[in-house]
């Protein structure tokens, strides 16, 4: 439970920020210049708040108030800055190790080597931090702060210099972090796509105000707070339990209320609750059950709602045994197709479009 | 052998204590460390209480300033040596000048200025003023002194040839090549140069006196006279 | 050491000022880094006396540092008579005070190198170090004062350069007597102040010359690999 | 024309690089570490090649043969680097205006008040780089690269910390740049998004060599050098000519020898030849002819080729009147349509997955 | 300036004084922020061998380096003769010597404290500007030399502050001579020598503070107002 309500100025910039977030990954999401990284050096110490009080699971951080304002070194918050800030003067190895020893003993969870091969950066280990690229620096700053096994764990945009292959792989270990060992996670992200697969709770900023606070599925289905460009990456959020797993094409089928859907094959076990994100720009809308179309998924539900997003484009909610699916379709579309709320439809799904990004174990 | 005995003497006197040390370490056995500094340091370090046993000054005044603040043995006091004012040219000039009153020494300086030591501080600038007010030529080159830290740089700028001319102890210029004497003071010009020395009052070595017993003896009169100081000098008169 | 043709007071003059020269930049050291940390980090109202003070020594006339130095450090003195009774030091006529009077002349460029690195250092990489769990100690000993280490470095060949060529405060502090607390410079005045000393003067000279650009080139090459580790930060 | 051909050793890795590109823009694209930046520090002349040579439209900036290798100050080269480097004595305005006064007067063609719009750092211009957020330094730091009117423009990850709805408005600029001024551009990239939609050319590095270097069209439908992750998000790029408007539903048809496509709006004028992607990800492929589907573009061709991509995902070309599209199926999908090559099959893409990334003017 | 009972001579000196460490500062901060650039950044086999020289005035006695100068820049020295025909500058007995002894003694001390902040400056930095076209000069111009600021601001500090404290150099190489070469510390000297000459003494080392502590003052207030503007970089 992360529960931030902090007023802060910064020359003109004035950050005013409440919100509560029981869930085990927070993202802070909004636009460059939004106060994200000024909440988050509130929440590890490094900025003193004017007033107010940042609590989490129950240990107060600060509170103007009662006057408490725990230093940095106390909060045992490991923070992966937006710049990496490795030490110059140390090797990757010892930068990495800095961290180690602070922690009680007891609490150290986080493995040398295991951090090291997810990174992939097992052989820079000994070289200075001016030599790595700057990929390499953001891996070693990542390492850096899970290896002090923090109790909370900061990450302003660490995957933002990234390619997609090792996002690919560091996506699934914070994944394990959030739901192994229960260590929350506050996470600064612009991308749509890594909030809905990581967070369980968005924060969305807007010029130094929360504007708008809540579980992933809420906040991303209410386009209207993401980024114009981001739009089509919104859409819902099912969770789904894994009803089966087929050996010889490699799919895994996914049930719930709304029906039977089919992604790529999950390394889970059965009945296993997982989410997955379905993006409106993904999902078509068929008034009758298609035929002979590579789409596998689809999915039968009444129309909802066709509500406006820009002058020519809407989304359609379609309402599939009581949950929600929204579609983006063209003013074209809808005219050709004479949708009308209420009627039955089709909502129809690729199951490639339901990549390894849309879909996660759910906590 | 005793504990070391210290002594507290002017710069100016290194070469020919230095030898007289020595002579009295194999005579007594007895060793003896000289510390040199300008007497001024040196006596207000033994008013701090600086563990020396003899003070060997270069000057009466430092040497009264002691007594009278009852840190000198006064029965000790003696003066040990004295020297004469020289005036130098460097050897490479052809500047000639004879000293007699009212002599036109700014007209030998030319454009040129008289090296001295400091006039206020250091005792040979002062005895160095004296003579020249005495023989009436002060005014005509009070304003064209070059006032050195002591003596030595005094005759440093007139061996480098920064000035043509310059007034110090005969001991150094002697012992300069690049110099030349022009001619000397008439030790009536001003006041007696005396180097005095004393034991000190908390001297508490038994050698003290056996020491300044020896500076003033023969053998060490030999080498303060080989050095070009006068060991033939007036007793110090009371309250100078 | 005959091929030096150094006599025996020369050659404790030698040995006097590298033990000096030493334990004045070492001892003087750790103050160095506190004043210097005071100066670059503290905001305090008394923090540009402090800096005054600090600069005193390079304004003040070397005599008078030594003079004072003497009313106050030497025997009769206060400070002298404090830390012979509680620490069990004296200064006066000691090679000890020697070492007080050379630390206290290169203070102001010990503390000056030092505080300038400390500015350099950039405070966010302390903050990440904080955040690791690091508290204030072990911020300065791990990152601050590593990276501070160009200035600590020329602080300390700085103090020791000067050490060895101290003379005024010296000679005016703890005399000049051979064996004890006459040291290369003050040596080197002596042989100044008689007929026919240059040459010793000059030998003299040339000996704590060597010394110090051993010294030098001891710190430069130290410093540049530390560079070399680190690189362009 | 940009011609590369160098080696540099640093420490342990090598950087052996030569590729020629004609294009106005350059994607540099490949893993964290494979050498972009280094690459791309030769060419601004703040690394000297081992060996080799550089030229960029006939200029020789550097050529160890020949022994000429033009100081950094001479190559008119706008680095936007990777880390942001702005100058910490200089205001914004100054940090903008530095390079300004060292190009010929009349080659200036960068305009202060335009590029200050177009990057949103009005408010910031009188603050010192240190005040800044993440996104806002480097945004400053395009700027200044900008407007120093240089004669290639070199950007290492220059959007990795801006969020979406910022790039949307930065990249038309880049694109203006590209197509108006004639600025060749290198672009250090690890988006395939942003590659197509920008990239005329584009160099695959990997591990210090050159993987691959040709025109994107041909890069990107090499699925196999893209980072497993992203390869959803390679596909077809087909040129196509803007045939009409539709006022009414907000859309444009484009056309080619494929067929006609459906797309959001475009605001250029008819006849303009476009470039558009289409993800292989989402394009569906059908057996006949959909009816009633909000997907309104439907290509009919031939499938000219199954070709597995994973164990269980096979990219399917479809050949439409001579034009190559591709479709990313399951090899469910594949079994249980009973494809086959050779077949006539349909293409059936939305139209709002055709998104404004997408789609790009041609050159 | 009666209230302060300051004779014709001892008020020279203070405007003498003034006026040399002003000029020793100033006439020695290109060849300071020069041999600083040189020492920082240049790669050439007598880098060490500049370096020590740099540092010499430093660790020889001042008494010494007051002797060489006499020996060079006097009026029968080379260095001095040259400069009197071709540059029609003279050194001897002039405040210009005095301010030229000044200025030697104080150079290690500058040099230093430019050559750390040049060290600190991020290379990167460099490469941006010459990226956007600023030619080597412009570089050092407009990037390099800002900021290493804080290091030359304190580099002319230290040589401020020794010009007003120097002694043994000064009086050796351009003498005592009042109203002309003599300054603050050669009259505190001249005071120091005599008894009762005390009181004198400290009256014109308290002035001496006082003017130096004003110009440190004034130089802290310029860097705290950089490290304002420039914020942590
Ligand atoms: N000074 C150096 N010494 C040794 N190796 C270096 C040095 N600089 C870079 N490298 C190595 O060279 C390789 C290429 O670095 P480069 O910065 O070009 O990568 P990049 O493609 O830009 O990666 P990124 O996307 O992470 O920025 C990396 O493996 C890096 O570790
Ligand atoms: N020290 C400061 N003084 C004045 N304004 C500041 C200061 N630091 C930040 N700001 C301003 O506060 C606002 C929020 O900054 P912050 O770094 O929190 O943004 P952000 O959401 O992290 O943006 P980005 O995604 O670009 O990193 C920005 O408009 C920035 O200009
Ligand atoms: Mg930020
Ligand atoms: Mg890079």
């Amino acid at each position: 439970m992360l529960s931030v309500d902090v007023t802060r100025r910064l020359g003109d910039f004035t950050l005013d920020a409440a919100f509560e977030s029981a869930g085990k990954l927070t993202a802070l999401f909004g636009a460059s210049g939004s106060g994200k990284t000024t909440l988050v050096n509130l929440i590890a110490g490094l900025l003193r708040p004017d007033s107010g009080s940042i609590t989490v699971d129950g240990r107060v951080l600060a509170d103007t108030g009662g006057r408490i304002l725990l230093p940095a070194s106390k909060r045992r918050i490991g923070y992966v800055f937006q710049d990496a800030r490795l030490f110059p003067h140390l090797s990757v190895a010892q930068n990495l190790r800095y961290g180690r020893f602070f922690a009680p003993r007891g609490e150290r969870y986080a493995e040398f080597d295991t951090v090291v091969d997810l990174l992939g950066i097992g052989h820079v280990l000994n070289r200075r931090p001016e030599k790595l690229s700057g990929g390499e620096k953001q891996r070693v700053a990542i390492g850096r702060a899970l290896l002090a096994s923090p109790r909370l764990i900061l990450m302003d945009e660490p995957l933002a210099s990234l390619d997609e292959a090792r996002k690919g792989e560091i996506l699934p270990y914070v994944e394990r972090l959030r739901d192994e060992a229960g260590i929350p996670i506050v996470y600064v992200s612009h991308s749509v796509a890594e909030v809905s697969r990581l967070a369980t709770n968005v924060v969305v900023m807007r010029d130094g105000k929360v504007a708008a606070a809540g579980p992933t599925a809420a906040i991303l289905s209410r386009l209207d707070l993401l980024p114009a460009d981001e739009m089509g990456e919104g859409g819902a959020v099912l969770e789904m339990r894994v009803s089966g797993h087929d050996q010889v094409f490699g799919v895994s089928r996914l049930r719930s209320a709304a029906g039977e859907v089919i992604v790529p094959r999950m390394a889970v076990t059965l009945g296993t609750v997982v989410r997955v994100r379905l993006r409106a720009r993904d999902v078509m809308i068929a008034t009758e059950k298609p035929v002979g179309l590579s789409a596998q998924n689809v999915l039968a539900g009444t129309l909802a709602a066709l509500e406006p997003v820009t002058d020519n484009m809407f989304d359609a909610r379609i309402d599939c045994g009581g949950e929600t699916i929204v579609a983006r379709i063209t003013k074209l579309s809808m005219v050709r197709l004479r949708l009308e709320a209420g009627q039955p439809v089709f909502a129809v799904v690729k199951t490639v479009s339901v990549g390894p990004d849309a879909v996660a174990a759910a906590r | 052998a005793a504990e070391r005995l210290l002594v507290f003497a002017a710069a100016s006197l290194k070469n020919a204590l230095d030898e007289i040390a020595t002579a009295y370490e194999t005579e007594n056995g007895q060793r003896v460390v000289i510390s040199y500094a300008g007497s001024s340091a040196l006596a207000r370090q033994i008013e701090r209480g600086a563990p020396a046993d003899i003070f060997i000054s270069a000057d009466l005044d430092w040497m009264t300033w002691l007594s009278d603040r009852g840190l000198t043995d006064k029965a000790t006091e003696t003066a040990l040596l004295g020297n004469r004012l020289v005036l130098v040219a460097s050897a490479g000039s052809n500047v000639t000048a004879k000293i007699a009153p009212d002599f036109d020494l700014a007209a030998a300086l030319g454009d040129g200025r008289l090296a001295v030591a400091n006039t206020d501080a250091v005792p040979a600038g002062r005895y160095a003023k004296a003579a020249l007010e005495t023989l009436g030529v002060w005014n005509s080159v009070s304003g064209r002194l070059a006032q050195a830290e002591n003596v030595r740089a005094a005759l440093a700028l007139v061996s480098t040839g920064e000035a043509p001319l310059g007034i110090v102890y005969r001991t150094d210029a002697n012992a300069d090549p690049q110099v030349r004497i022009l001619d000397m003071f008439p030790a009536t010009a001003h006041p007696a140069i005396v180097y005095p020395a004393a034991i000190l009052s908390g001297s508490e070595n038994p050698g003290s006196e056996a020491l300044l017993a020896f500076l003033g003896g023969e053998t060490a009169g030999a080498i303060f006279e080989a050095h070009g100081f006068e060991t033939d000098v007036p007793k110090i008169e009371e309250g100078g | 050491m005959d091929w030096l043709g150094l006599g025996p007071d020369e050659w404790s003059a030698v040995k006097l000022s590298l033990r000096i020269a030493f334990w004045a930049t070492l001892a003087s050291l750790p103050f160095g880094i506190l004043v210097a940390l005071v100066l670059a980090r503290g905001r305090f109202p008394g923090r540009i006396l402090l800096d005054g003070l600090v600069h005193l020594p390079l304004i003040m006339p070397p005599v008078v540092t030594g003079y004072l130095l003497l009313l106050s450090f030497g025997a009769k003195g206060p400070a002298g008579a404090f830390f012979a009774e509680y620490l069990g030091v004296t200064f006066s006529f000691r090679w000890t005070g020697a070492a007080l009077a050379c630390a206290l002349m290169g203070f102001p460029l010990m503390v000056r190198a030092i505080r300038l690195s400390l500015e350099a250092v950039d405070t966010k990489l302390e903050a990440a170090a904080a955040t690791l769990g690091a508290g204030r100690l072990w911020v300065l000993a791990t990152v601050t004062l590593p990276l501070a280490l160009p200035g600590i470095l020329a602080g300390m060949i700085l103090a020791f350069a000067k050490a060895m060529g101290e003379f005024g405060a010296t000679i005016t502090f703890v005399s000049n007597i051979p064996g004890e607390t006459q040291t290369l410079p003050t040596a080197i005045y002596t042989f100044l102040q008689v007929p026919g000393g240059e040459s010793a003067a000059i030998r003299l000279t040339v000996i704590s010359i060597a010394i110090s650009m051993a010294a030098l080139v001891g710190s430069e090459l130290l410093a540049r690999r530390i560079a070399r580790r680190r690189g362009g930060a």
